[in-house]
């Protein structure tokens, strides 16, 4: 079972955080903001998901993203402080956005600063796959045909559980 | 006196976000919370709140079934996430 | 031989760009245009590489950085290509700068735009992986004990063979 | 004519950017030319050309010691790449 046990609890450092917003945001400025953190920065590993024109062959007029207050700043914390006692980490960042977006959107930020890129390559790509199948967000597609609710996919698990990770 | 909420999916399909439950007994575990839900609502949320792929939280953290719930707790069911 | 053996010819579309320059670039800016190329564009993996403080126990006062003008564009090219025939692509970008930079400044922008995260951030690794072993750029550091070229790491050339690329 | 262009490290020890050359016979490999440079310019430069990390590259493309040049070609020799 994926969901099954508790992450252990890990100390976060303020250079780590998270957000929950309707508003879009700057990916240059979050990146300066983790330049900035600390003279040791060499390399910003990034990922910004992106709303879909088309999704399973339906036209996508908006998408509506529903969370789970309080529990998904959570999850994502713990993802990221995984990451942080995984690799040598100096900062990260998550931004994921709610409320109702257009396709061409940036729906999330995942930025991850260290020392060398091997280490914030894997750990942008790790925090970017637990979020897909651990942190409680819910896709709502509305299209010309009516509602819908995204289903999850398989391959986003398949994704994680390549990690190993012992939870 | 625990919270129940529901999210996405299972929220629209039993027509209801919150509930505020006293336990009915001690020890409860979260899959004995459902059955109850179901007895004193509706018996066609069986299949809602039962169905295998619902994930179930306590205080937001994941649990299975078999998680023994107390008093003042946040329990919550939702479907598989779709973010990112 | 790592340089044996030329680089087959690929196409590249317009969505594929490469800019050596001394001004610094605004990453926002890249990635909007990014996504706006296409309307399957689900992913955005880029890299920022940033000028350390500390490299070998110097003080990094300045770092000089010259180039190849010409053949440094073209095997940049070239390693996009290959990513391009790699995974399935929408777009990429990449923007080196040269001339004299300051710690914490940005160097270099690697973004590569993809239906899906997987193929969008192996992409961004192996560009980035590429660039540091095979397009010719060199870097000097002005320190208050006097200037030194940087020497080529090790660690570069293991990251870039791990991709077997038959070359 | 070939041009001959020297970067970085490189171009600093030699203390000069570029050649022109002419081709003095044909068939001209790449270590010939390295040779020929050497006879014709300095004798200190050997170390410098011959080193075994020195990449070597003709119209842009990187090639090995044994590579044929032609007349109008490219020759550039420059130490390994650190940018990024």
């Amino acid at each position: 079972m994926l969901f099954s046990l508790r992450l252990p609890v890990v100390e976060m450092t303020a250079n780590f955080s998270v957000s929950v917003q309707q508003q879009d945001f700057d990916v240059s400025a979050e990146l300066t903001l983790l330049r900035e953190q600390s003279s040791q920065v060499g390399a910003i590993a990034n990922f910004v998901g992106v709303v879909r024109d088309i999704n399973d062959q339906q036209n996508v007029a908006t998408l509506e993203l529903e969370h789970y207050p309080g529990m998904t700043e959570k999850s994502i914390s713990d993802i990221m402080a995984q990451a942080a006692e995984r690799w040598q980490l100096l900062g990260g960042r998550v931004i994921h956005r709610i409320g109702k977006l257009s396709p061409g959107d940036q729906i999330v930020l995942v930025a991850v600063s260290s020392l060398h890129r091997g280490e914030a390559f894997a750990a942008c790509e790790f925090i970017m796959d637990y979020l897909k199948t651990r942190a409680p967000f819910w896709k709502k597609e509305l299209t010309p045909d009516g509602e819908r609710w995204v289903d999850a996919r398989d391959s986003d698990h398949s994704a994680a559980e390549r990690w190993n990770y012992s939870f | 006196m625990v919270t129940v909420l529901f999210f996405a999916r299972i929220r629209e399909q039993l027509g209801i976000d919150r509930l505020s439950l006293i336990l009915p007994q001690e020890p409860m575990t979260v899959s004995r919370l459902k059955q109850h839900i179901v007895d004193i609502h509706n018996p066609d949320w069986s299949d809602i709140l039962m169905a295998d792929n619902v994930i179930k939280a306590v205080n937001q953290e994941v649990v299975d079934d078999n998680h023994s719930l107390k008093e003042g707790d946040e329990i919550a069911f939702f479907p598989p996430v779709t973010g990112g």
